[in-house]
């Protein structure tokens, strides 16, 4: 489609004013820039962008539980209504100790995306006003958005199903019981 | 704005306006408005057609889907006699279910009332519960482009026909990684498959296996019950495509080269001995004796090997295999594919005596005594003649006898045109190595080519390759020259017949309609008998027979408890993986007999 | 003892002026609401939590119901997002039909709004037609997609089915009826002396403000400003159809915001006429997925939005390269409009007005919860 | 007079004349507990214009008959459902809209919801649907008139006559139980 230019030069300036405080800057596509930092720098990055260079709006603020690698990261979806770009800003946030700057100054609506996560994952931001109860009420397990968090689990333990549908049968058992098929132990995970 | 604007009251009057109007209100219930064409409204079940693969089942996010059996349908195979129950507690009518029916049984209906106090009520049978649900089944899936399944097989790579007749060179090529990651993908995993294939293999693990792209993991699953895989995937009858879910409206997944796919990973003995790493127990002391080595046989000693007995097969040719050595020829399953399989098995300890012909070289009586259980694989030896006057002549050959000069390296001269009786695999071999060797060939099968029993696949292949199949002709003498060399081949047209009775249609000749081919060689190729001149009589009235078949229980087993049977000698289906099916459960009964019921439990 | 000077009125859960199933915390003054506090939660189902255990085709029949009076955009985003991770291609005329069904899905939105917005100051015969005639395009995804509210039709690769015969020529009937309904609908809501006096100068939103308070779609519109994802970054092919962006009602009041609905409903209406003469005849409307339960799709994440009738809804779908979704986080607008935007501008209004102005933001409780 | 009202003959009368009225009065109180509140104005306004069979909203549960939970129920709304199903004066009737309150729908897995409405509340017809379109609904007002004119709609009763069991499944969901007691 359209050229790249608008995009380079967005990182070009980025990278001129943060040097190595911002890292993997790419661009994604059309429309769409990517980088990352550090939660130390988040709010002067965030700063910059907004007052600086107009990305004025604060699309979104999303959080991704990698638990395999022991972080959540934040993504700060910013942006410019003149330009016409989308800023993908993330951080990296420890998993285990989970804090992260608030900028419910920067936008108000951050607050709301904040108090969510604080929520949903479990992530603390210091300053952060607000009710501690969003979404949830009386919740007293884990923050349930987080990977960990087993939902079928705990639908077992706290709710109960409607029965009658026990007798349901799989098929491939079924008929690995009716020929007298052995499946083996290692093969099993392969089994529907 | 003024303080006071008259058409600000005014105009909102104009809604009076309506009050003449007929209202548009639906006067539901006296009256209906029928639901849209595609509606996707409850279930509905054509139970006939549906197979029980339980595909809706697994594609419900909402598990509102169970497999139950139900009275009337019989399990079979191709059908696992179990049909979908909806919980519509948990229905969100999303359509998924009817999307991924592979035999576009399941649909949606345009009836969506269904209002009850009892809770209870919402589980339903479709098909059982609303049998009238068949006229108005509105969210279908007839058009295979909106079915979320693929219903084209990969294409397999080949030879192309004019350079396949040149050499013996293997036809099939066998698939690329991502051919084989894309077909793997096709399968729905509902494992149909494992009952019509004699030996239940484990199917849809091991081709779900190669979709993940775990193909070690894929080799070991397939070794599990299978110690000839690659022989298998190369040549394999594969009843199991025949009742293939997707196989009800597209192509069979191609299960057959999915294994030759995942064998092919492994370059050879060595490699197999790493990947598949078979636990092989402890020597227990029991021996047991195999005569013959073709599939039955080397199941049997493979898996007895790793049971930790002592085996020996007694084989009279100078190489393993059976028929699949001497009966198959080798551009369809190369001679190198066979010996790392047996090398492999020499691996795991199978001993092998070749040359040594039963009855000839060594007595039965000999290896009775010397065993403590012995296995009888010796498979269908004698061809069945034409019973036509001139049978004898000189180039006048039986297939399963051409087939094994052949494969032992023997360049036989049939001059420029031959003719092959028969209409069944064997035949289908013969006429295409007779292409090889140089021949015209041409095909005489006494009834309509949709009754040939050969594989369809292999008959196009051998039109490919320029056999010509002519129908409908019953041989009737075989015309030879003064040297006794034959000339020509006589034969009568042939109408067929309806069988009063209901049976397939017979052949029944035409009156004066002889008709002569020139030919240099005739291959018979009508049926195969077995040989059992080396059991001294005083077995007979132990192992007993039915029509030339060896008579066995459920475990493989004669009257005699030591003597176990299996293979051609056997079965009537007289294929590859029959024949390892045979081994298998001798394999069972041997390990009952010699270590007790509880030893078969462990595996 | 403190006089007390302010009364705690809880508008909701359960009240007919409120548009869902949430609840407005207010401490009045008499008439004259000092603080604002917004409570969400009751419609919690925990949709993100739930799709990381469905796959990826199994996901797209749940996204829909994150947003009940607006399906579409949820489906076309989240098929967007799939295919834009996974690089699938859409055929032509799947992303006619998507347009389509965006502005048809706009269209019977607005409708909807009608009735609630009318309704919100005590004019129900406008609720009584618009939702009534809300029917007819109701019928008409019925006949195309197989549900009346939740369609579950757009997936990744494509739609599900192609268009019945002879839609097209009903699709035109419909929307010149609804054309002229407008017309009525107008003289009895806009010509209205009631809702133009109630309506006006109620519920400002500083235009200066507005972006960076997080408003988009008609609110920020109303603003003056112009904003509208189809043309700040067309996605299927909005950039090929022609429509205004209303940039000129800028009192950005409850009273701009009805009139930029209005202006759109038409424009909705205009598109849809030209999607139908742009939409190729023939081919294919579905690039077929492979086996859904083996259909992996490789490491990745992308944010695409939409615009749907309440403004900008945008996802972030994350892949981490196996079958499931590792994340599908809704940005939807009325999260930012009923929560943090709510609370400020409902201060110094009166209570009488709360419904009016909730109404007009497109305060939707099932898509801020999830 | 009061022996002849009192006796089971017109006792019986009464009831058929009562019954009667109640089932053509349905004030409903809809309640948007989940998606298919948005079938509910298609079907009270002029196109499938419930009112033809009395049925038309209520503002507050002291003035409603009918209760229509539509669709799943989270927790947090559960306790204020089960706030407002007590508020309602007797007679009082549920109707439970799609999967989701026969036993979990779609949502059977989520943390949030729960998965048989009449573990928590009676419920006394069932929509099935997902959504159920507005024929379904009226289908399903329909049946619960004619449950009431046989006296068969008697949950209200149920509930008071169970409401140990009620209570004891609401408290295992509702972890912090502040509420005032059922008093009627």
């Amino acid at each position: 489609m359209a050229d790249l230019q608008k995009e380079n030069l967005l990182l070009e300036v980025l990278k001129n004013h943060f040097n190595d405080k911002i890292f993997d800057l790419k661009v994604q596509r059309h429309q769409r820039v990517h980088l990352r930092t550090t939660t130390e720098q988040i709010e002067a990055v965030l700063l910059y962008l907004k007052e600086k260079l107009g990305y004025k709006h604060l699309s979104h603020i999303s959080c991704v539980d990698w638990i395999e690698e022991n972080r959540f990261e934040l993504v700060y979806i910013l942006w410019h209504p003149e330009d016409k770009i989308n800023v993908l800003v993330k951080v990296d946030v420890d998993r285990l100790n989970p804090v992260a700057p608030n900028i419910d100054y920067i936008w108000p609506q951050a607050n709301t995306y904040e108090r969510e996560m604080r929520e949903m994952f479990g992530i603390q931001f210091p300053g952060l006003v607000g009710r501690k109860e969003l979404i949830l009420e009386d919740w007293d397990d884990l923050p349930p958005m987080r990977r960990d968090f087993d939902t079928l689990q705990y639908v077992m333990e706290n709710f109960e199903f409607r029965s009658g549908r026990e007798d349901a049968q799989n098929v491939r058992e079924t008929i690995a019981k009716r020929t007298g098929e052995e499946i083996p132990e290692f093969a099993k995970k392969y089994s529907r | 704005m003024s303080w006071f604007n008259i058409k600000g009251i005014t105009n909102p009057l104009t809604a009076l306006g309506q009050v003449a109007k007929k209202p548009h209100t639906i006067r539901f219930p006296y009256e209906e408005k029928p639901a849209a064409e595609r509606y996707r409204g409850l279930h509905y079940n054509d139970i006939d057609y549906c197979i029980g693969c339980g595909n809706c089942a697994e594609i419900c996010m909402n598990k509102a889907i169970d497999m139950v059996p139900v009275e009337g349908i019989e399990p079979k195979k191709g059908d696992s006699g179990l049909r979908p129950r909806i919980d519509n507690g948990r229905c969100c009518w999303c359509g998924l279910c009817v999307d991924v029916c592979p035999t576009g049984s399941l649909s949606l209906t345009r009836e969506y009332i269904f209002v009850s106090p009892n809770p209870e009520d919402f589980l339903w049978m479709p098909g059982i519960s609303n049998p009238d649900g068949k006229d108005k089944r509105s969210w279908r899936s007839n058009d295979l482009n909106f079915s979320i399944n693929t219903y084209e097989r990969e294409k397999m790579p080949m030879l192309d026909p004019k350079e396949r007749v040149k050499s013996f060179a293997e036809v099939v090529l066998g698939y690329e990684e991502d051919q084989a990651r894309r077909e793997a993908q096709r399968c729905l995993s509902c494992g149909l498959c494992t009952e019509a294939c004699p030996e239940h293999m484990h199917i849809p693990e091991y081709i779900n296996a190669i979709a993940w792209g775990a193909d070690d993991d894929s080799l070991r699953i397939i070794y599990d019950n299978n110690p000839l895989p690659e022989t298998c995937g190369k040549v394999c009858t594969r009843r199991c495509e025949e009742v293939c879910a997707l196989a009800k409206r597209g192509e069979p997944v191609a299960i057959r080269w999915l294994k030759r796919y995942a064998t092919e990973r492994a370059l050879n003995a060595d490699e197999i001995k790493e990947i598949v790493n078979p636990p092989i127990a402890p020597k227990n002391g029991k021996t047991v004796g195999v005569i013959g080595a073709g599939p039955a046989g080397l199941t049997v000693g493979y898996y007895l090997a790793l049971r930790g007995f002592d085996v020996e097969i007694y084989e009279r040719n100078s190489r393993a295999g059976g028929m699949t050595m001497y009966g198959i020829p080798k551009y369809r399953l190369p001679l190198e594919s066979l010996d790392k399989q047996i090398e492999y098995m020499k691996k795991v300890g199978v001993k092998f005596h070749f040359n040594t012909e039963v009855g000839k070289d060594i007595s039965f009586d000999e290896i009775y005594q010397k065993y403590d259980a012995v296995f009888i694989g010796v498979g269908l030896q004698d061809a069945w003649k034409l019973g036509i006057e001139g049978e004898d002549a000189d180039g006048v050959w039986s297939a399963i006898h051409f087939l094994r000069r052949v494969n032992e390296g023997e360049r036989i001269d049939v001059g420029n045109r031959v003719v092959v009786v028969g209409g069944g695999n064997t035949a289908i071999d013969a006429s295409r190595v007779s292409r090889r060797l140089g021949a015209e060939v041409i095909m005489l099968y006494r009834r309509r080519k949709q009754d040939m029993p050969a594989d369809w696949e292999e008959i196009e292949d051998a039109e490919a390759e320029g056999v010509q199949i002519w129908t409908q002709g019953i041989p009737v003498k075989v015309i030879t020259d003064e040297q006794g060399k034959v000339k020509a081949l006589r034969y009568v047209k042939a109408e067929m017949v309806p069988d009063p009775r209901g049976g397939r249609p017979r052949p029944v000749p035409i009156e004066g309609s002889e008709t002569d081919i020139e030919c240099t060689t005739v291959i018979a190729a009508i049926g195969q008998s077995a040989d059992y001149s080396f059991l001294p009589e005083k077995y007979h009235d132990k192992v007993k027979m039915n029509r030339g078949r060896i008579i066995v229980n459920e475990w493989g087993q004669t009257d005699d408890p030591k003597i176990f049977a299996g293979g051609d000698a056997v079965n009537r289906v007289a294929d590859a993986i029959s024949a390892i099916a045979d081994g298998y459960r001798a394999v069972k009964g041997i390990v009952r007999l010699l270590l007790g019921e509880e030893a078969l439990k462990q595996k | 003892m403190r006089k007390q000077k302010t009364t705690t009125i809880y508008l909701g859960p359960q009240h007919p002026g409120i548009t869902g199933n949430m609840m407005v915390k207010l401490e009045v003054d008499g008439d004259t609401i000092v603080k604002a506090e917004t409570h969400i939660g009751y419609l919690h189902r925990g949709f993100e939590k739930l799709m990381e255990r469905r796959n990826w085709l199994q996901s797209f029949t749940i996204v829909c119901r994150i947003c009940v009076p607006e399906p579409d955009p949820n489906e076309e985003n989240y098929a967007r997002g799939v295919e834009e991770i996974e690089g699938r291609e859409v055929p032509e005329k799947a992303r006619w039909i998507r347009m389509l069904v965006l502005e048809l899905a706009r269209i019977q939105a607005y409708l909807l709004w009608y009735g609630g917005q009318s309704a919100s100051v005590g004019l129900y015969t406008i609720g009584q037609w618009s939702i009534g005639d809300r029917n007819y395009v109701l019928d008409l995804f019925e006949e195309l997609t197989g549900g009346r509210v939740y369609h579950m039709y757009i997936w990744p690769g494509g739609v599900r089915r192609d268009l019945p015969k002879g839609f097209k020529d009903r699709v035109y009937k419909v929307m010149d009826y609804i054309e002229k309904r407008l017309d009525d609908y107008d003289r009895l809501l806009f010509d209205n002396a009631i809702f133009q006096k109630r309506a006006q100068g109620v519920g400002y939103i500083p235009p200066e403000k507005a972006i960076e308070w997080g408003v988009v779609g008609p609110p920020l519109r109303a603003t003056g400003t112009k904003s509208d994802v189809r043309i700040d970054e067309p996605y299927e092919f909005y950039d090929q159809v022609e429509f205004v962006v209303p940039d000129f009602y800028k009192t950005s009041d409850v009273w701009a915001r009805a009139l930029v609905r209005r202006f759109e409903i038409r424009q909705a209406i205009n598109i849809v006429r030209q999607v139908l003469d742009k939409m190729p005849e023939k081919g294919p409307v579905w690039n077929k997925i492979p086996n859904p339960h083996k259909w992996r799709i490789p490491r990745g994440d992308a944010y695409v939005k939409t615009e749907s009738a309440r403004g900008e809804f945008g996802y972030y779908v994350v892949s981490d390269g196996s079958q499931f979704p590792r994340r599908v986080h809704v940005r939807g607008p009325a999260y930012v409009h009923g929560i943090t935007l709510l609370e400020k501008i409902l201060v110094g209004q009166n209570i009488s007005d709360v419904s009016m102005i909730m109404n007009s933001l497109g305060t939707c409780p099932p898509e801020m919860e999830r | 007079m009061n022996r002849a009202f009192n006796d089971r003959e017109s006792q019986k009368i009464l009831d058929i004349i009562k019954n009667f009225a109640r089932k053509n009065s349905l004030f409903i109180l809809a309640y948007g507990t989940g998606c298919g509140a948005i079938e509910i104005p298609p079907t009270i306004t002029s196109r499938y214009d419930a009112e033809r069979f009395g049925i038309r909203g209520a503002a507050t549960p002291r003035q409603a008959d009918v209760l229509l939970i539509t669709g799943y129920l989270s927790v947090k709304t559960l306790k204020r459902v089960i706030r407002a199903y007590e508020q309602m004066q007797d007679p009082k009737y549920v109707m439970g809209f799609g999967s989701c309150t026969i036993n979990g729908g779609m949502y059977w897995d989520s943390y949030n919801t729960i998965k048989q409405l009449d573990k928590y509340i009676p419920v006394d017809v069932y929509i099935n649907g997902c959504m159920p379109r507005p024929e379904a609904v009226i289908a399903g007002f329909v049946k619960l008139q004619q449950l009431i004119q046989q006296g068969k709609a008697l949950g209200w009763k149920h509930y008071k006559e169970n409401l140990e069991w009620y209570r004891q499944n609401q408290q295992k969901v509702i972890k912090n139980w502040r509420m005032p007691d059922y008093n009627w």
